[in-house]
């Protein structure tokens, strides 16, 4: 089944082309990693699935359906930064979604059903490992206990579709191995299709199960107002990887092993892309 | 948009002439006119002068306390129709024009004099320059705060001044200052009023009688030489920020009308036409008879007698004996 | 060593910090001093002993005319119209505030007009205040709202619109209306800035009612200083004065507290 | 779609805000309507007509005393006051909150007087500055000079410490002295702070003006307002408030586009 | 020659041991990186060799001498942020050095002397490839541009030693390569001793001459304030790497390869440090 359909979509701000005939089909479940060079429009596409930004041209499906045209908790998200609430516990903001969601007037819940809430949230937390850290401020949480737990709040309104937008590039690459791993986990066992962008190809192969870089094909100074950034690679990473199932692949990456030492071991295939007889320049490995 | 109406509002301010009113409101006496007439009577202490006559001007309070310049110059001015009920007593020391290191009034040409212009202490001064042979020409005003002017007194540049009491005994008492001319060389033109608007007057003369009927009371326990009449003038005193002898020095510059009898003279006397006009010139030339005021007459002053000075078709400003008659007559 | 990597110990710091103090005290025993053999009926800079006689008088004798004690009647007058006051201006920044944060519709209309409305003068519009409003507490509670709010609902609505987008999309995806981030998304993260406006709004707000005093009133400290600023009553004005301050410093820290204490997550970031 | 997403349009924005300005003028052409029918002289609320007939009078008509038009030298007076005040504010300021963000010592000395002295509320003083200072232009712009400068200390010398530490760290590995670092790292980047300041102490900046020229001038636009408060001549005194209001607003503006013009520098971090 | 010795140096905050007798000899032109966990002093040490925080106990020798109490121009540094000046130009940043060493009372250099030290100050950004954006503020730079700025400013003042701390932490992989050249190109020519700390071990690898560990050795809740970090490892990177001098090993980093591609190359020989019988699990290829 498809979750999301991207059918040429072009974006632009004010004369700035910033992504031209983009076309994407995005199975349910898959994990799609987004790559490409700094400024070439991810975390614009990435807005537009989001439903924050309108694409110029061309139109998006979420199932099948139009994609409503405001962020709603069927699409979660995870930034690099601001995605906890710094002024909520750890326990506050993963309980904050469904509070949201069930109290439309106060945004709280109280009595019983505050506590079977507070028990689901401590079970979520628990996923992600951060039980014992409850009744403490984000701002007292390192980096990577911090994404962990704006994973754990995203995951809390049991999104279908999981945007993630450079979420561990700030993270200390031990940390990172650590959160792979969680995500990974998180991925099979959650009944969700996401879309990550990153900056590192190593953790694209890491995680994804497809990769989708996007290029600027004509990139001279002249050029960049007129013509924007468009899918140029399209990777299924092999071995296939399959929500839910654990492939030889995954063995590859051993407990307490650190990234130094769990690398050398991605292929993928190329898919033909629209615009792949421009592409020249993504190194691939 | 008078009618008969039961509550008034009357607002005053703190001057030596004016406490008398304070102390009625808190000593029950306001209330027990009131009652008597079967009215409500609102009193309300401003410590801001100019403000208590902005919003009398404004329409927010059926009477207030002023001076006869004032009255004329604001009120009437401003198109409100106003009738002095109360004549209750006039400047006889209390305002001053005051220099430093020299006792001689002709001095004071070519200096800086520190005043509220255009208040009674600029029309004091005009009085005080004219006996001397000086005009405003020969003197520059700078307007200055009445709150800020014993502090104003001691600053170097400060020579000559023109205020009014407290702050007069205030500066008298300072090494240098001079007292070279005193409203009890005008005696009779700065006259302190208890006004009404003339239209809630006349639909209610109840109201009036209460006023003249409270003050009379008052007044009268004020200037006896009694225990009681010793307490009012030290809750007096107390209430202006001094003590009961600096209140009491204070009076002694005041030619107080106790007498109902005494102020219906004085109101009656043809002395009173002269001064309001004297007091019309002088606001003429400062242009505050209104922007574009052909002449002094713009404005009718009516005085007791039902004569009229100005324009008999704008009167705005009234002289009445009739409250205070009936109070000299015992009939409140 | 470097004058800027020169740090004076704990024991320095106090002797340091309470000289000027120290010296203020000094130069005004001083002046006071020369005033005082000049003229002992000086009023201007009274000694030592007329600020005892006269804070005796007014914190402890209780006055002959009311039998209150004027000092306190006075501070619980005022203080009570500042905290009415700042309380409402507080809730007036708190919505306005927000409003204009949050709701694009509601910026476009009212941030022209409170930029504008900051910065008229209120002092000058007074005598319309009072015939508006009457002389009441009313007007003066009034003047401190008009006084301290244009500033406090610019700061607050500055801070809101500065709240990280990706931290209001975010509550977008976790389903909250648009109600519901301005209550539990954006309210909370306002309130503390909002403690320190009002903070930084004491002395104004202090100004404010110090001046509405001034025109009527039958008691307050603004109200017992102009009185008797007649008479230059400096003993009774210093007295006030350095009162008032101390009410103010002690607000301020007070409210700093508070703030420390309801908003522990504030400031946490940035001390990292 | 959620209030919180609705952008209005350019055009939509300018209609918008200028509605609370249309608003304020019509509820006052009503209320000054219904008064004037009452009472045809009322000074409180006067008709448009009377104010074009004032600001004829106060802006382009020589006053018959001294042949001077009376709002531009009034205007004159008081800036020349305002800039004066502000001026030397900002001067004190630099030095001041350099010292005390710079040093730890001045800091240790200064802080705590200049925190307390913020709170005292400065129109309580006006006596002792008036002995001090006469009653002439100086003891005006002093209490301009009192009234913002204790804010924009403390307010620069935060900033001046909220300075990375790396920034002067670095700055010493390149061979700077304390004072080069005051000079070359710390001023540069405290000014555009400086000025961001005062444009916020521009509203304080006016109304203490107002105040010290409502107690003695012979010009001034607050010397007008009180003077003719007098005469409730609210046809004279809302324009002029209108005036400083303007007046203002334009230095805020003027302060803005300077800062930058001189400091392009300034707030592109932010901005990124 | 031995450029910095380090003798017993302990550092407390209060009752908290951070650093505990840490003892190290690194000789003249040596690139030392400083690897450990996050929070075990790393920074701290590197504030004691800038001369901006005092050793407890022990004490440091730069050249054979007491290190100076403050920080001077002997030793440059770098950090990941804050380490260039916003309000000055690209060039005025290169140029402040010299202008504030040379001229003690205004800080500025005028006329003549103004102009050659221009001159040399361009001929530096050339080296670090920034040549043509004299006249941007760093906040127009990227963060890799920024760093470079930071590397120029700094060896204006031909610092003996240069301080780095975590200086490419913050880049993206691409351009961290491409930093990575440079580096090494300035520490062949420039006759300086470089310590940096790093979170990469990799990066670690790729640049240093020697990779020494700071570790806490007993890390139990309780033990936390009592016992500080010490150096746990001491490792010469094989080949040797030598100043000024083309090893076979930096043949491997070809131009145009990203990071995916250029690993598994390191080796290391462990030195003898005083508390390696302790030391377990600092990971090592
Ligand atoms: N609101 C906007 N208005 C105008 N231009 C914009 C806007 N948002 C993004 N852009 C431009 O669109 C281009 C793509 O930006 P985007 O943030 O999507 O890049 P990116 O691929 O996420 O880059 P990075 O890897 O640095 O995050 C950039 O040139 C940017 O300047
Ligand atoms: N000024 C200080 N006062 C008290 N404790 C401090 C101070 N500076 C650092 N510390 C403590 O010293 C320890 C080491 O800190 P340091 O910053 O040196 O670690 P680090 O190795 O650089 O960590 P990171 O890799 O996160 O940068 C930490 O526990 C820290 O809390
Ligand atoms: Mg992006
Ligand atoms: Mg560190």
């Amino acid at each position: 089944m498809t979750a999301i359909v991207i059918e040429n979509v072009w974006k632009e701000y004010g004369d700035q082309v910033v992504l031209e005939s983009v076309n994407l089909s995005v199975e349910t479940r898959a994990f799609v990693a987004l790559v490409g060079p700094s400024g070439c429009g991810k975390t614009t596409f990435l807005r537009m699935l989001l439903g924050q930004e309108k694409p110029t041209r061309g139109r998006i499906l979420l199932d099948g359906a139009a994609l409503p045209p405001e962020p709603g908790p069927d699409r979660g998200v995870v930034y690099q930064r601001y995605s906890v609430f710094p002024h909520l516990t750890v326990l506050g903001n993963v309980m904050i979604g469904p509070e949201l969601r069930g109290a439309r007037l106060l945004g709280r819940r109280f009595g019983a059903a505050r506590r079977a809430l507070a028990e689901e949230a401590r079970s979520m937390l628990a996923e992600v490992g951060l039980a014992g850290n409850e009744n403490k401020y984000p701002a007292q949480l390192s980096g990577g206990m911090q994404q962990r737990l704006a994973l754990a709040q995203a995951l809390m309104m049991k999104p279908r579709v999981l945007l993630l937008d450079e979420p561990f590039g700030a993270l200390d690459p031990g940390i990172r191995a650590d959160i792979h791993k969680l995500m990974k986990r998180l991925w099979n066992e959650v009944p969700m299709t996401v879309v990550m962008v990153t900056h590192d190809l190593r953790e694209a192969f890491t995680l994804a199960t497809r990769i989708v870089a996007f290029e600027r094909l004509r990139d001279r100074p002249e050029e960049r107002l007129r013509y924007g950034a468009t899918l140029s690679r399209d990777i299924d990473v092999w071995p296939p990887r399959i929500a839910g199932r654990t492939t030889i692949y995954d063995a590859d990456i051993l407990p307490g092993q650190d990234d130094l030492t769990s690398l050398g071991h991605s292929f993928g295939t190329t898919r033909q892309t629209g615009a792949s007889e421009h592409a020249t320049r993504f190194p691939h490995p | 948009s008078a009618e008969p109406k039961s509550e008034f509002k009357v607002g005053w301010s703190i001057y030596v002439g004016w406490m008398p009113w304070g102390y009625a409101a808190e000593a029950g006496i306001v209330d027990k006119w009131a009652d008597k007439y079967g009215i409500e009577i609102e009193v309300t202490q401003f410590n801001d002068y100019i403000e208590s006559i902005n919003q009398y001007t404004a329409g927010a309070y059926d009477a207030v306390t002023l001076t006869n310049m004032d009255g004329l110059s604001i009120p009437a001015a401003g198109g409100v129709d106003t009738t002095a009920v109360i004549v209750g007593d006039f400047s006889a020391g209390n305002d001053a024009v005051i220099l430093k290191d020299s006792a001689n009034l002709g001095d004071i040409a070519g200096r800086d004099v520190n005043l509220v212009e255009f208040s009674v202490s600029h029309y004091l001064l005009a009085r005080a320059l004219d006996s001397v042979g000086l005009s405003e020409r020969d003197v520059k005003v700078i307007n200055t705060a009445d709150p800020d002017m014993v502090a104003a007194f001691q600053t170097r540049d400060v020579t000559a001044m023109v205020t009014w009491n407290p702050i007069v005994s205030e500066i008298a008492a300072l090494p240098g200052a001079n007292l070279v001319f005193d409203s009890s060389d005008i005696p009779g033109e700065i006259i302190d009023l208890m006004v009404a608007n003339t239209e809630v007057l006349t639909d209610n003369p109840d109201f009036g009688k209460a006023l003249a009927g409270i003050w009379y009371e008052t007044a009268a326990l004020m200037v006896a030489d009694t225990p009681e009449g010793a307490a009012a003038r030290a809750a007096m005193g107390a209430a202006s920020g001094t003590d009961q002898a600096g209140y009491e020095a204070q009076l002694a510059a005041t030619r107080l009308f106790a007498d109902p009898a005494e102020a219906v003279a004085f109101t009656l006397s043809p002395d009173l036409g002269t001064t309001m006009d004297h007091i019309r010139t002088f606001l003429f030339d400062k242009g505050l008879l209104g922007a574009g005021a052909p002449s002094a007459d713009v404005i009718g002053i009516e005085l007791p007698d039902a004569t009229v000075m100005g324009d008999a078709n704008n009167v705005k400003f009234r002289f009445s004996a009739t409250y205070m008659q009936l109070a000299a007559d015992g009939a409140l | 060593m470097r004058l800027i990597n020169r740090h004076p110990g704990r024991a320095a710091r106090l002797v340091l910090g309470s000289l000027p103090f120290l010296a203020i005290v000094l130069v005004y025993l001083a002046a006071s001093a020369t005033r005082l053999a000049d003229n002992p009926g000086d009023k201007l800079l009274p000694a030592l002993s007329s600020f005892a006689r006269a804070i005796e008088t007014m914190a402890f004798t209780p006055d002959r005319r009311t039998g209150a004690y004027l000092l306190w009647s006075d501070t619980w007058a005022s203080l009570g119209r500042l905290w009415a006051g700042l309380g409402i201006s507080a809730v007036l920044t708190l919505i306005a505030g927000l409003a204009i944060g949050v709701l694009p519709m509601v910026r476009a209309l009212l941030a022209p007009v409170i930029a504008f409305v900051s910065m008229v003068p209120p002092l000058a519009l007074l005598p319309i205040l009072f015939i508006a409003l009457g002389l009441g507490e009313t007007s003066k509670i009034v003047l401190i709202v008009i006084g301290v709010t244009p500033f406090l609902i610019r700061d607050l609505s500055l801070t809101v619109a500065s709240l990280p987008r990706e931290m209001i999309i975010k509550a977008e995806t976790l389903s909250a209306s648009t109600w519901l981030i301005a209550l539990r998304v954006v309210l909370p993260q306002a309130m503390p800035r909002l403690i320190d406006g009002l903070r930084l709004q004491l002395g104004p707000a202090f100004l404010f009612l110090i001046a509405a005093e001034a025109i009527s009133a039958d008691a307050g400290l603004g109200y017992r200083i102009f009185l008797v600023r007649r008479y230059l009553s400096m003993d009774i004005i210093f007295p006030y004065v350095a009162w008032i301050t101390l009410l103010a410093v002690a607000m301020d820290l007070g409210l700093g507290g508070l703030r420390r204490l309801i908003f522990p997550w504030w400031g946490m970031e940035g001390r990292r």
